[in-house]
């Protein structure tokens, strides 16, 4: 016979009889200009991530809860909040590991919030796209030629910088962001990076007409929490830092020989 | 109402790469893609093991076809298979120039690993998070085209057809609420498999199968569908996939006497080192179906989340499992807390993909003009009975590229929307608004159907079928069609209203899950992944052909057949491990 | 290319005034306003610590670090200033009161230096 | 909730939520960033405190006796106190962080960021006992 045991619809894994209070951020924009902080009684599963606790809720207790989320593993980067204060993917974020609670869930800090803990992040793809993540090239070799050869030690270089999910826990979690939304943030520049740091790329230049200003590197202050709170650890801090390094000896470069540069 | 020359219905791998094409093909051609979720989220990101194509010298493109068609059990159209080995290395190379970070040789040249099923090593990956580095490398290289516009975020709950093509969408901006035609030349589809119509699945929340039931109400067939991949190495209770790269570097399936099972099912006797094509790395189909017998013999393990086998790669060392396959061990610690460095990893067959879908010839052209689809959601047929693993995200970009091609010809040739289209628009327009209202009601709540769903296509379409339980699944799953009319909606905000969302997707998913059950019915032999209990052989006679689905309204799909393209390889006997 | 900032420039001060003060404040504080003046350790000769100060390789170490942590401190005192008080709108005033302090405490080191 | 919102279809209507001012009183992690930047400020006063001893002893052995005189007072020395476990926190802060700026590689590997922080923990060590040495033997 077929497999009959298989389960995996998962409000229906074994309770352990406990509950626990979830109070989370409500905010209809037609209804109320403040947000509200509503409690919800949920039951505490073994195995069950803060995701699937909002699930539950979602199912079975108020279908008007909305926020996002899709690939329950931690690599779609499209439900990261505020839980008990801190930027967390919640499909990573154990109940576990918070009881006895209540557990706080709101939305990413530093972001408007459209409804509930879904918040607004076009500003956010505005300013990826500024900084042109994808491979420029004087000239482009045809395919035909085969492969740019990259060793491992080269992939190295921006492997780490590559990571990124797109979650946003780092613009939540960098007060500087919150403070001006003008700053291109941590995993932008830490993109930028990426391809700056890819053999294959010569776009360097133009991306430092973006990123070498006041509302690029020279904003962040090191806080450094964004790196923290990664939960790829891409390290943004150390892209935007090392960054700021190269950024500065070029700058020396152009002030000494002005003939060198372009 | 918006309009584009042409619409591309989802932004996962496929979306994207067709956006490249029209885009670098034909660059006058306005192009817009529309998606549910910001195109970095779509499921492709999931994608772990690889990508094949050939590379090595002493690979070739006939391997690699045979190597397909005799994976999924001479099912596939052999035109297409050609058509796609062919294609496929150059787009892999053209995915690194684009700058995919895939993983290297000392000497600097693409790196390859061995995956199941298959003759000889040529699946190219990138560390074990392939599909996520392919997915932001195509979204962000499609950020550099200016003809390139995008509706992030939008939902599509209709297809406009009319004068016999299809002309445009309807779809909901989610942050607004508001319902909106656009209009179009040409319409694709790339939205994606359907295995969420299945409990334990290592499908992300959004793989409904939308597209396959946009095109499915729109009258055109969905092929094939009976054939459901089940991927036999995913986590207990999550379903989260633990990629075939584990085994192709090496690992072991151990039952719970700690026997390499697979020797007893016909794969090959064990080796330390893994043999391609052998125990192990033979296909999913045969290895799923090894554990449920596995099962009836009691020499599984039993959890809380039902039994499973271990895999176990603790014999490849720290350095291996760390550089080869370090997501493997972030999710076997982060999700299971365990270390695959020193414990064995519980696993068991999980629902992965979907072979069957839109049907589409080799172009990716459905049969109703202006109409295309390609990756998850449509069927040209590359994958037959069962897909090999890391066909599929070469699939997307061979065929996401020529449906690319093949809509921008088609759009330059055709003319703006006739005006019935927007009356269309404006009636299903209206059909949305009073969803809204019918927020805040009582009745039902869709977790019930959705369950039921769930219980019944586990039960009628696992991995073992039978005619009794078909046809008592498709029975439950009608009678769901007509409770969920009356489901209750809490929400009936406009702003994000996901609830209204997850609805429409479940209706979705029920006529997904209607066409998988009136095929599988219908198919009265076993080929790849559909083993009926009934009917243990492959029957060639009847059955090398493809099912076609057709929707009769309010009643069950129509099932049609159409010839298997055999070219070079007539069928033979599927041969693992000898 | 044209710079857009001179921002690389200040923070290149910065650095180097944080890192020198990282490695020689808290040793050069603890000796001279904790250890000495407590008798925990004797106080040096006047004249062998005037010899000693004078040394040309002395007065640059003196000059450099007592200049830099001054930098150090303008660039981050003006941070400090925008973002923990939020008073952004004030940049210049505050960039100019900052650097500028600096500079004045960079000319004062550098006067008692070259007269000491 | 306040009464009467306003709200137009289609237009959602975001909440920001303001920063208040004192936003770093809120949480350790951010106190304790402020707190790494106030360290500048005992790192340039007692730069200028070590300026004006330097004065002092070039305006000759009287004026400089008196400097000494005045720092061994309890409030120059409770300042000093104070002062030390601010530039202690600016020093470890800043070695901690110095691997971010920093990627060096040896033999194809990157150095790990562990190896880069001890190599400044230890080059400050040295340094102070270098400097302790001149003091002590000077
Ligand atoms: C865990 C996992 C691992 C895998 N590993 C491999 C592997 O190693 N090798 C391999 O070859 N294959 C692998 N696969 C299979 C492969 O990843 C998928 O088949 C493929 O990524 C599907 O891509 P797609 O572009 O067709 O769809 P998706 O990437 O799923 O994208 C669908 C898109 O459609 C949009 N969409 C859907 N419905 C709507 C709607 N109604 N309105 C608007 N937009 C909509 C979505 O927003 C999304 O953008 C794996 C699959 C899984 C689940
Ligand atoms: S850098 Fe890290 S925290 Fe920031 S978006 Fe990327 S993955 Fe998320
Ligand atoms: S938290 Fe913010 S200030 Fe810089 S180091 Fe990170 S971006
Ligand atoms: S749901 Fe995808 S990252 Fe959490």
């Amino acid at each position: 016979m077929a497999v009959e045991s298989l389960a995996g619809n998962v409000s229906e894994t074994p309770a352990t009889g406990q509950t626990v209070t979830l109070e989370v951020f409500r905010y209809r924009p037609e209804e109320e200009t403040e947000p509200v902080y509503q409690a919800y009684e949920v039951p505490v599963h073994k195995d069950w991530v803060v995701l699937d606790a909002l699930n539950h809720i979602k199912d079975h207790l108020d279908g008007t809860l909305s926020y996002r989320w899709s690939c329950r593993m931690g690599v779609c980067g499209s439900c990261g909040m505020m839980v008990n204060g801190d930027a967390r993917l919640t499909c990573a974020t154990f109940v576990e590991s918070l009881l006895p609670g209540p557990i706080r869930v709101e939305p990413l800090e530093n972001f408007p919030v459209v409804r509930d803990l879904v918040i607004e992040m076009t500003d956010f793809m505005e300013k990826l796209e500024s900084v042109k993540p994808w491979i420029i090239r004087d000239e482009e070799k045809p395919l035909e030629d085969g492969e740019y050869l990259q060793t491992p030690a080269q992939l190295a270089d921006f492997e780490q910088f590559s990571m990124c999910i797109n979650c946003l826990l780092c613009y939540a979690a960098c007060p500087v962001y919150g403070l001006e939304p003008g700053f291109t943030g941590p995993a932008v520049i830490a993109l930028a990076q990426r391809y700056n740091l890819d053999s294959r790329d010569q776009g360097a230049g133009e991306r430092n007409a973006v990123l070498d200003t006041d509302e690029g590197i020279w904003q962040c202050t090191l806080v450094g929490e964004c790196s923290e709170v990664c939960p790829k650890d891409v390290d943004p801090a150390a892209a935007i830092q090392r960054y700021k390094v190269s950024s500065t000896l070029q700058w020396y470069r152009n002030l000494l020989m002005p003939w060198s540069s372009k | 109402m918006l309009s584009h020359d042409i619409l591309i219905v989802g932004g996962g791998g496929a979306g994207l790469r067709a956006a490249i094409a029209v885009a670098e093909t034909h660059p006058a051609l306005n192009v817009a893609v529309v998606s549910k979720v910001y195109p970095m989220r779509s499921h492709t990101v999931s994608a772990e093991g690889g990508a094949a194509a050939v590379i090595s010298p002493d690979d070739s493109l006939d391997d690699h076809a045979y190597d397909t068609i005799s994976g999924g059990d001479w099912l596939p159209d052999q035109d297409a298979v050609e058509a796609f080995v062919k294609e496929a290395p150059r787009e892999l190379l053209q995915m690194e120039h684009w700058g995919c970070p895939w993983s290297r040789q000392p000497d600097g040249s693409v790196a390859v690993r061995p995956f199941g099923g298959m003759k000889i090593e040529r699946t190219w990956y990138a560390s074990d998070k392939t599909g996520f580095h392919m997915l932001h490398t195509l979204f962000q290289t499609s950020l550099k085209y200016d003809p390139i516009q995008r509706y992030d975020e939008w939902f599509v709950t209709k297809l406009l057809v009319d004068d016999g093509r299809c002309q445009g969408v309807v779809a909901i901006d989610l942050a607004t609420g508001r319902v909106q035609g656009i209009g179009a030349k040409a319409v694709i589809v790339c939205t994606g498999g359907c295995g969420k119509v299945f409990p334990f699945t290592t499908n992300a929340n959004i793989k409904n199968g939308d597209g396959m039931a946009l095109a499915y109400r729109a009258g055109v067939p969905l092929k094939d569908m009976e054939f459901v991949q089940y991927h036999p190495t995913g986590l207990p209770f999550t379903g989260i996939l633990i990629t075939e790269a584990t085994r192709s570097e090496g690992g072991h399936l151990l039952n719970k006497d700690g026997y390499r099972y697979l020797q007893d099912y016909d794969l090959g006797t064990p080796e330390p080192r893994p043999v391609l094509r052998s125990m192990e790395l033979g296909p999913r189909d045969r290895l799923s179906q090894a554990f449920v017998k596995e099962q009836e013999k009691g020499r599984t393990l039993q959890g809380p989340y039902g039994d499973y086998v271990n895999l176990d790669i603790r014999h490849l060392g720290e350095k291996i499992i760390n550089s080869k396959l370090p997501f493997v061990r972030e999710l076997c610690l982060k999700y299971e807390n365990i270390d695959p460095v020193k414990e064995l990893i519980p696993v068991r067959p999980v629902v992965h993909y979907m072979m069957g879908g839109i049907h589409t010839d080799i172009m990716g052209a459905t049969p109703l003009a202006g109409l295309f689809a390609a990756g998850e959601a449509a069927c040209v047929s590359i994958n037959g009975a069962n897909r090999l693993g890391s066909n599929s995200l070469t699939e997307l970009l061979v065929f996401g590229a020529r449906v690319g091609k093949a809509a921008a010809e088609y759009a330059a040739r055709q003319k703006g929307n006739g005006t019935a289209v927007a009356a269309q628009a404006a009636e299903e327009v209206e059909r949305i608004e009073r969803q809204y209202r019918s927020g805040g009601g009582k009745g039902e709540r869709m977790a019930e159907i959705r369950r039921g769903m769930h219980t019944a296509m586990e039960s009628g379409a696992g991995i073992y079928r039978s005619h009794a339980a078909l046809q008592k699944s498709a029975q439950e799953i009608s009678n769901l069609q007509n409770r969920i009319q009356g489901i209750r909606l809490d929400d009936s905000s406009r702003t994000f209203n996901t609830e209204l969302v997850a609805a429409i997707e479940l209706s979705y998913m029920l006529d997904v899950a209607e066409a998988i059950l009136a095929s599988a019915s219908q198919r009265t032999e076993s080929r790849g992944s559909h083993q009926r209990t009934d009917y243990p052989d492959r029957d060639d006679d009847d059955f090398l052909a493809h099912s076609l689905a057709v929707r009769q309204p309010g009643a069950a799909p129509a099932i049609e057949y159409q010839p298997v393209t055999i070219t070079r390889w007539p069928p033979g006997e599927r041969v693992y491990g000898r | 290319m044209m710079k857009r900032t001179i921002e690389p420039f200040w923070w290149s001060l910065f650095g180097a005034g944080g890192t020198l003060a990282a490695l020689f404040i808290p040793i050069t504080l603890f000796i001279n306003g904790l250890a000495i003046p407590l008798g925990w350790l004797a106080a040096p000769d006047y004249e062998n610590v005037l010899q000693m100060a004078r040394h040309p390789l002395a007065r640059t170490y003196l000059f450099l670090l007592i200049s830099l942590s001054f930098y150090h401190w303008a660039h981050r005192f003006r941070f400090t200033l925008y973002d923990g008080l939020q008073l952004k709108h004030l940049n210049l005033l505050i960039a100019v009161i900052c650097y500028g302090g600096a500079t004045v405490g960079t000319v004062a080191a550098a006067y008692t230096l070259i007269n000491l | 909730m306040s009464a009467n919102p306003q709200h137009t279809p289609y237009h959602p209507r975001w909440y920001r939520a303001p920063m208040p001012i004192f936003w770093w009183v809120r949480r350790w992690i951010h106190a304790r960033f402020i707190l790494r930047e106030l360290t500048s400020i005992f790192v340039a006063g007692y730069a200028l405190v070590y300026l004006l001893q330097l004065r002092a002893l070039g305006m000759g052995p009287e004026a400089y006796g008196r400097f000494l005189e005045l720092l061994q007072s309890p409030l120059s020395i409770s300042l000093h106190g104070i002062s030390l476990v601010f530039v202690m926190y600016h020093s470890i802060t800043w070695f901690n962080l110095a691997p971010r700026a920093l990627s060096l590689r040896l033999g194809g590997r990157r150095v790990p960021d562990k190896v880069i922080a001890g190599l400044n923990f230890a080059a400050w060590a040295g340094m102070s006992a270098a400097l302790l040495w001149v003091t002590l033997t000077g």
